[in-house]
């Protein structure tokens, strides 16, 4: 069963090489769909398996690698559904090279899928320079200055942040020798092991630069600074998964460090530093959310808000532990989502200032709507799931010591939620300028999103004991 | 052997501030070529001693190093350079005497990190650390002051080599596979890097990174 | 049922007498012979019997007005004690209704004045809305001042408990609620300083502009219940200001219409020596009885009277 | 009853869902939603009536599939009568809707509005029988934005998108106190469950007063005090008549109910929250109807007046608290009783009122009061009927508003006369201030129906009105009888209260004596009879005699004209000088200068001074303070790098100074 893993991050490997060869465009998204549905029906047959597998010395994968790994392979499978029309009848403009883009995007998924499966340190943090060397071509699928400014940014800044990532490593790789005889290598298994006798200054600088490395690429402020420019520029299906799915990889990679720090004993300093740098990521992202004109820009602040809030839940521990999973999931949805109807009103309008696409609800009826029940998702308004992980981080807030954490916390959520409202709702309801008449809309480019927003007011109404209890079994595994 | 090790690792520290002092491209990537070269003489410095017991992952991590980062990036970047045919630094945002002033209180700074780190084991040399953070921070200096694509390419190589210089503690933890994917990594990324350092030029007829920043709020 | 009759009697009875005493007072003040006392009783029988014009832009409402208008002045009357203690329609909490019963009447005065479309009456319409408004708080606080010592929401137990034996300045709040009274009195029945009842100039007026278009019957009514309005608030001040027996009989009788008059020669001599208020100032004349009835209710408190 | 309410409720979401699945034809979404609502409506008020007369305690629990919380819902006095007000109000309204919406059939999507109608009452209905803080918050959020989409049912009007807008800011940032005060409540138990919540006796009195003052921020934002009302002048004419009868009538009352339930939490009330809540009722009721005298928009000024029954509402309130917190039954139970019955009439009136309003706009197609007048003609039934609700808003007998604003009086003069003088000042403070209200409303009323119905029609589209249809008549009739009949038979109405209001003051024993009703009614008979007499007295003398119509006296001026007759701004002008200081207005005026001036103005623009000189600003202030923090983002690579760096570098300093050796 444990070779899944393997099967995991090579096949998509292996079809983008060969993708690579095909220049048929046709052939090409089959591949992928293959590529994607194939990743998705592996990924599905691992919820039935045991709590931990390992296939090798380097694949090792948990329950929380579980969660963000289906977390990928869904978002994935829908995104290459999406991908279809718009890449049959995008509208990417001079030399853009649509046969570069599957294999890229191939390329970016097992990288991704590479750093869930594992917990050999090193390795996560060559999967995720991986993630970023692979998505930079994407970004910059459209050739254009704005897109080549935002790779260029997303590129170098994401690759100094990975190399103190990488520093980071290898600080915790420094504390942990001489404590067994022979070195340790650097497994999150031995790493836990050797963490309580483990050097504090070391432990200490490796998870600041870890926070500060990967908190790059998960974009807390305020180094989240690439962010905004490299979601709005880049392909709409491409920002759904960088900011759905490649996160949450960054994400994933400071728990882990998180988690040498709770095995170490004190984490009081790691969680007061995910708390700040929460807290500051939220109320950045509000004052930009507040007046933003371009709507792609907006869902990016608004990401940056949503990892802001999934870091202070972490760092707040206890029930907000089991909310900060819970919300990444809620944020994968419903933001991919919204970046997916970002697109289809991008085609419809050409234009991504919220100020001159308007009408989108009687322009575009099914993309206008889902994109307001997103957008009231994501702005954590019941019943749909980000209210329920953002009440419980609040609870938690409020209760601990200073309640006027929670206080705070819960009014940057509002500010930022009307922030966002402002921009949307005029862009939604306002009467379309000129022609009134409905633009086209192919079943393909609405059904995935339709998909994730079900999915969002699902999971609030019901979420299945399956990933409930997972979600369970993670937050004890991060001390919640 | 420490002796080399230390000599090497003030080489490496020398060519750093070098880097920052000069304005001229060509003079820049040669110098981060020599630091290449440094570097990949580094690890049989400190590890001759045992090469006995880490020959292979010692000797390939030298070779691999000396080629990728001695040979092939500054043959990469000397090319983006005259593609570009760009010579000197017009200015940066800080003088060079200014930039070499900082650059001395961050060499300042990572001793006192040094002092702060100490390396549990008996490590081979006490320089390591204080150096590692030097470079790595003046690698820094440089993404920041200097506005030239390739200048900025140059002082992530600088970052990369300190962390270089950092992972030569841990030769037994890190798996041999991990190394060679890290200095792939590594590879791969100046080569995209050149390739925009490529479009740039062509999309902005020079390779200041002035001129990329039109992406505001 | 005696009571009821002589109650009714009063109340439909004296009221146009006022109207002449006060005409009389202000004659003999100017030195003029003056209308008859019973002038009042003669115009309106006269108007009774007149047919009517109505404009062409009135409604029902318009001629509901007087009818509503004066059959709530009447129910007020109804439930005010008169010549007793006791009255008809008198329950705990009729202190209120009273007050009510009057808002009633006149906001189908002013319906009925809107109703004729005419600039003149819609102004003013606006400024009797603009006066009572402000009358209002000076009527419920004197009322107060009466209702609280006696802890009790009735007419008949707030006056049962009026202190009698020692009068004035042992109590002056009472001073206060009677004076303010009578402010309101004055705004109510548009008697001068706050309005000139027979002015000649359409745009000084207040009430009778109201009224320009009614005729006939209606205006009859109108009359009628502006009188019985006079007399209804002329007897709460009168039995603030004499020891009528509870229990009725002669004496109360005679004792209500002796005050009753006395208000109205009163109103006269004022009249006669005052001059009406520019329109601007009486809200101030207003707001200046509700002062003083607060200041008496604060007194009242002050003292510790509950 | 428990369940038959819930069914109602599911009744209310699956007509809902139906409407929306059949959206594509208008006539069947809006026969259907109609007719679902009206339904549900009927069931739900008369299973309501039913418990509450039966004073009905009954619970119900389920398991929650989240981690939080459990669905818990209930039925006590206090939830029975507010489901009354609810689902009377609502069915009046809903089948108003029907007609009102059948214009716009054809023109725009129906089914989206009937399915945020019937939303918005069941989640009111939820809200009332919630008896768990999620599941209340949950149905509160569905209130808020069901209503938010229907304020914005033409929201290709930039007003209505602005008015949207604002409601939006007013109830999220009044939610997060509503998320504060049970979190905290909920602080030592963990659970919301209202009953633990309850049963703790109150909290600590620090924490009883933080909670308190939370819940009537959070809970005022939506009933409308002053000065958080000011979402509520905006949105009310933004939505659809029937609508903004509903959110009039009875969905501001929910944050009246929603005080009521958290003071249950909060143990013995101390003495000042009675006293505070008569300050903010007076002042919210002066405000609101000053506000109301300035407006020229019919359906802001109800919206006002909104405001100032709200107001009048709080005073009783106040007045009850006053008289618990000092153990004085009476007073307590007429101040609830009061406020309660006033929620209840309001709820009748208004929604009257607003469909009378929605008839107007939607016979001459305009709201404007200036450009209307001289109706009356054209549409008998709606006139008639906004004139008993005009007389009733007043408070004057023989109506129902009366009944409410008696007993509040009679509590105001009973606390006065019996409490200890500190608290009896307070108790007196309410009678000036009600009468003040009272008068300043019966000013408004003449107002608003004089210049609307009466006289000369001031425009074309004026002169061109129509009655409403049938469908929006017979509600407006029913309301208009419900009206009279409270009047007629307080001691009815009482009865209904009564339950409540002895809940409220959690008194056991008899219920106290609310004072001869009776005789209310025997005055109002009397009066009814009077003018009856007159009446035919009038026919009468006037039988045989000479009648004839004319024109009105115009001081025989020789060309009248309907501009020429007195407007609502003149007629409201004397009032309004005297309070100007407290009104924000702003004067345009530019007169006539030089020797053949070429032409003059005058304007006066009213605003809300809650708004203009409070709110805004301070939202400005907050919206540059943010703005300025852009700076970070200014696009170029070198400066992001240093963030990175300096971020690093003092991080690290952070955390490893003083760690050395």
């Amino acid at each position: 069963m444990t070779w899944v893993l393997a099967f995991l991050v090579l096949v998509p490997a292996a079809l983008g090489l060969l993708a690579l060869a095909v220049k048929e465009l046709r052939v090409g998204l089959g591949i992928l769909l293959g590529g994607a549905s194939m990743h998705f029906v592996a990924t599905a047959s691992l919820w039935g398996g045991a709590a931990t597998m390992q296939f090798g010395t380097l694949l090792q994968l948990d329950v929380i690698g579980l969660i963000f790994l289906s977390i990928t392979s869904v978002l994935f499978l829908l995104v290459s559904v999406y991908t279809i029309p718009y890449i049959l009848q995008g509208t990417h403009d001079r030399q853009s090279a649509p046969h570069r883009f599957v294999p890229c995007l191939l390329g970016f998924l097992a990288a991704m899928t590479l750093v869930s499966v594992t917990q050999n340190l090193a390795l996560m943090w060559a999967a995720v320079e991986g993630t970023t060397l692979a998505s930079a071509p994407l970004v910059y699928f459209y050739r254009r200055r704005g897109a080549l400014e935002a790779a260029w940014k997303y590129l170098l800044l994401c690759s100094v942040g990975i190399a103190l990532a990488l520093l980071g490593t290898f600080c915790l790789g420094i504390a942990a020798t001489g404590i067994s005889a022979g070195g340790t290598e650097l497994t999150l298994d031995a790493l836990s092991k050797a963490a309580p006798s483990m050097a504090r200054p070391w432990l200490k600088a490796a998870f600041v630069l870890a926070l500060v490395g990967y908190g790059t690429k998960m974009g807390l402020a305020p180094l989240h600074t690439w962010l905004p420019d490299t979601h709005s520029q880049a392909p709409s299906p491409v920002s759904a998964l960088l900011s759905g799915a490649l996160l949450n990889c960054a994400f994933l990679a400071i728990l882990r460090f998180f988690q040498v720090c709770l095995a170490s004993g004190d984490f009081e300093f790691a969680r007061t530093l995910l708390v700040v740098l929460g807290f500051v990521s939220i109320g950045v992202a509000c004052a930009f959310m507040v007046g933003q004109s371009d709507y792609k820009r907006l869902f990016a602040y608004s990401s940056i808000e949503n990892m802001g809030v999934m870091a202070a839940g972490v760092g707040l521990g206890g029930a907000a532990t089991y909310g900060a999973i819970f919300h990444s999931v809620n944020h994968s949805l419903c933001k991919a989502g919204l970046f997916l109807l970002a697109g289809n009103v991008l085609r419809a309008f050409g234009t991504t200032s919220a100020r001159e696409a308007h009408g989108v609800l009687r322009r575009l009826p099914v993309t206008g709507v889902l994109m307001m029940a997103l957008f009231l998702a994501i702005g954590g308004v019941p019943p749909f799931g980000p209210f329920w992980s953002e009440f419980l981080i609040f609870r938690v807030a409020l209760t601990g010591p200073h309640a006027w954490v929670g206080v705070l916390f819960l009014f940057l959520l509002v500010v930022a939620f009307l922030g966002m409202a402002g921009a949307l709702l005029p862009m939604l309801q306002r009467a379309p300028g000129g022609d009134v008449a409905r633009a086209a809309e192919p079943k393909l480019s609405v059904l995935a999103p339709l998909a994730l927003a079900v999915g969002a007011l699902g999971v609030g109404i019901y979420l299945p004991p399956a990933l409930s209890d997972a979600l369970r079994r993670a937050a004890s595994m991060l001390g919640g | 052997m420490t002796g080399y090790a230390d000599f090497l690792l003030l080489v490496v520290v020398a060519l750093s501030l070098s880097i920052v002092a000069t304005s001229r491209l060509t003079s820049c990537v040669r110098a981060s070529a020599l630091q290449g070269v440094a570097l990949s003489l580094l690890p049989l410095a400190l590890w001759g001693r045992a090469l006995d017991r880490h020959m292979l992952p010692v000797v390939v991590m030298s070779l691999g190093t000396l080629a990728v980062k001695g040979v092939v990036i500054p043959l990469l970047l000397s090319r983006a350079i005259r593609e570009a045919n760009v010579r000197r630094e017009a200015e940066p945002f800080i003088s060079l005497h200014f930039s070499l002033l900082i650059a001395a209180a961050l060499v300042g700074f990572s001793f006192w990190l040094g002092t702060v780190l100490v390396l549990p084991r008996s490590a081979p040399t006490p320089l390591l650390v204080p150096i590692a953070f030097a470079t790595l921070l003046v690698g820094f200096l440089v993404l920041v002051v200097r506005r030239k694509a390739v200048t900025q390419v140059v002082g992530y190589l600088m970052l990369e080599n300190g962390i270089f210089i950092f992972g030569q503690t841990l030769v037994e933890e890190i798996p041999f596979a991990v190394e060679l994917g890290i200095l792939l990594d590594l590879l791969v990324g100046v080569f995209v890097m050149g390739i925009a350092i490529n479009h740039i030029s062509r999309e902005f007829e020079h390779i200041d990174t002035e001129w990329l920043s039109a992406l505001r709020d | 049922m005696l009571d009821l009759i002589v109650h009714a009697a009063l109340l439909l009875a004296v009221p146009p007498l006022l109207l002449g005493v006060i005409n009389k007072t202000k004659a003999w003040f100017a030195g003029r012979l003056g209308p008859p006392l019973l002038q009042p009783y003669r115009d309106v029988w006269k108007l009774l019997r007149k047919g009517a014009v109505y404009s062409r832009s009135t409604t029902w409402v318009f001629r509901a007005g007087p009818i509503v208008s004066l059959a709530a002045v009447l129910c007020a009357g109804l439930v005010l004690p008169l010549a007793a203690n006791r009255s008809p329609l008198g329950f705990s909490g009729d202190v209120i209704v009273f007050a009510y019963l009057l808002g009633l009447g006149r906001f189908f005065t002013m319906a009925a004045a809107l109703d004729t479309g005419s600039s003149f009456e819609g102004m003013g319409a606006s400024r009797e809305a603009a006066f009572s408004a402000l009358a209002e708080p000076a009527l419920f606080l004197s009322m107060a001042i009466l209702c609280v010592p006696a802890r009790s929401v009735t007419f008949e137990g707030a006056f049962g408990a009026l202190p009698w034996t020692t009068w004035g300045f042992e109590h002056p709040t009472y001073l206060a609620a009677a004076l303010s009274l009578f402010a309101v009195l004055l705004a109510e029945n548009s008697r001068i300083p706050v309005d000139d009842p027979n002015t000649h100039l359409e745009l000084t007026m207040v009430h009778e502009v109201m009224v320009l278009d009614h005729g006939g019957p209606d205006f009859g009514f109108v009359l009628y219940g502006s009188a019985v309005k006079l007399f209804v608030i002329g007897a709460l001040l009168v039995h603030i200001l004499l020891p009528i027996p509870a229990g009725g009989g002669w004496r109360a009788i005679a004792l209500l219409c002796g005050g009753e008059i006395g208000v109205a020669m009163f109103i006269g001599v004022v009249e006669s020596i005052m001059a009406r208020l520019r329109l601007p100032r009486v809200p101030q004349f207003l707001v200046g009885a509700a002062v003083l009835a607060s200041i008496g209710l604060a007194a009242l408190f002050y003292r510790g009277a509950p | 009853m428990l369940g038959l309410i819930l069914l109602s409720v599911a009744l209310l979401c699956a007509s809902a869902l139906a409407a929306v699945l059949v959206g594509r034809s208008d006539r069947a979404a809006l026969s259907i939603g109609t007719v679902g609502a009206s339904l549900s409506c009927a069931l739900g008020a008369t299973v309501a009536l039913a418990a509450l007369l039966r004073g009905e305690q009954s619970s119900l629990k389920a398991t929650w599939p989240l981690p939080v919380g459990e669905l818990h819902v209930a039925l006590d006095p206090l939830s029975s009568f507010f489901l009354v007000c609810v689902f009377l109000v609502s069915g009046l309204s809903a089948f108003y809707g029907g007609g009102y919406l059948g214009a716009h059939a054809g023109k725009r999507r129906l089914a989206p509005a009937l399915f945020y109608f019937n939303v918005l009452v069941a989640s009111m209905a939820v809200v009332t029988v919630a008896r768990d803080g999620i599941l209340f918050l949950i149905a509160w959020e569905a209130m808020s934005f069901s209503s938010f989409f229907l304020v914005t049912f033409e929201s290709e009007r930039e007003d209505a998108r602005r008015a949207g807008m604002t409601y939006l800011m007013a109830s999220q940032l009044g939610v997060i106190f509503l998320f504060v005060l049970f979190a905290l409540l909920g602080r030592g138990s963990g659970t919301y469950d209202f009953d633990t919540l309850g049963a703790a006796s109150g909290p600590a009195a620090g924490l009883a007063n933080v909670c308190f003052l939370l819940a009537l921020v959070g809970f005022g934002t939506k009933a409308g005090f002053w000065p958080v009302h000011i979402w509520l002048p905006d949105a009310h004419p933004a939505a659809p008549s029937h609508v903004s009868a509903l959110m009039s009538g009875v969905m501001i009352k929910m944050g009246i109910y929603g005080l009521l339930r958290t003071l249950a939490f909060l143990g013995p009330p101390p003495v000042w929250w009675g006293a505070l809540l008569i300050a903010v009722g007076a002042v919210s009721g002066l405000a609101g109807v000053l506000h109301a005298l300035a407006q020229h928009d019919l359906k802001r000024l109800l919206a006002y007046h909104s405001v100032e029954n709200i107001g009048i509402i709080t005073l009783g309130i106040g007045l009850g608290l006053l008289g618990q917190s000092q153990g004085n039954t009476t007073v307590a139970f007429l101040g609830f009783a009061g406020g309660l019955l006033h929620v209840l009439n309001h709820g009748l009136f208004k929604g009257l009122l607003f469909q009378g309003a929605g008839s107007v706009l939607h016979g001459a197609g305009t709201r404007d009061i200036e450009s209307l007048g001289g109706l009356y003609r054209r549409m008998p039934i709606t006139a008639s009927t906004f004139l008993v609700g005009s007389v009733a808003i007043c408070g004057l007998p023989p109506l129902n508003g009366f009944v409410s604003e008696w007993l509040i009086y009679i509590g105001a003069f009973r606390g006065a006369a019996t409490l200890p003088t500190g608290w009896a000042i307070w108790a007196i403070v309410a009678v000036p201030a009600l009468a003040l209200i009272g008068g300043l409303a019966a000013a408004c009323f003449v107002k608003a129906f004089g210049v609307v119905f009466l006289g000369e029609p001031r425009t074309e589209a004026a002169a061109k009105a129509h009655e409403a249809r049938k469908a929006m008549r017979a509600p407006m009739l029913l309301g208009a009888l419900l009206c009279l009949a409270i009047g007629l038979w307080p001691a009815g109405a009482v009865r209904i209260v009564a339950p409540a209001a002895a809940f409220l003051g959690n008194m056991s024993g008899p219920i106290p004596d609310a004072g001869p009703l009776t005789a209310i009614t025997r005055v109002g008979i009397v009066l009814l009879a009077l003018v009856g007499l007159l009446g035919a007295a009038r026919l009468v003398l006037l039988r045989g005699r000479k009648v004839s119509r004319a024109a009105t006296w115009g001081c025989s001026y020789a060309a009248p004209s309907p501009r020429m007759q007195y407007t609502a701004a003149s007629f409201a002008q004397p009032i309004l000088a005297l309070f100007a200081p407290v009104i924000h207005s702003r004067v345009d005026r530019q007169g006539p200068d030089g020797f053949f001036p070429a032409e003059a103005r005058y304007e006066e623009h009213l605003g809300d001074m809650a708004g203009e000189r409070l709110l805004l600003p301070a939202t400005r202030r907050v919206v540059r303070a943010l703005s300025r923090v852009h700076a970070i983002q200014q696009g170029r690579l070198q400066l992001y790098l240093v963030y990175i760096a300096v971020t690093l570098v003092v991080l690290l300093v952070w955390q490893l100074s003083g760690t050395g050796r």
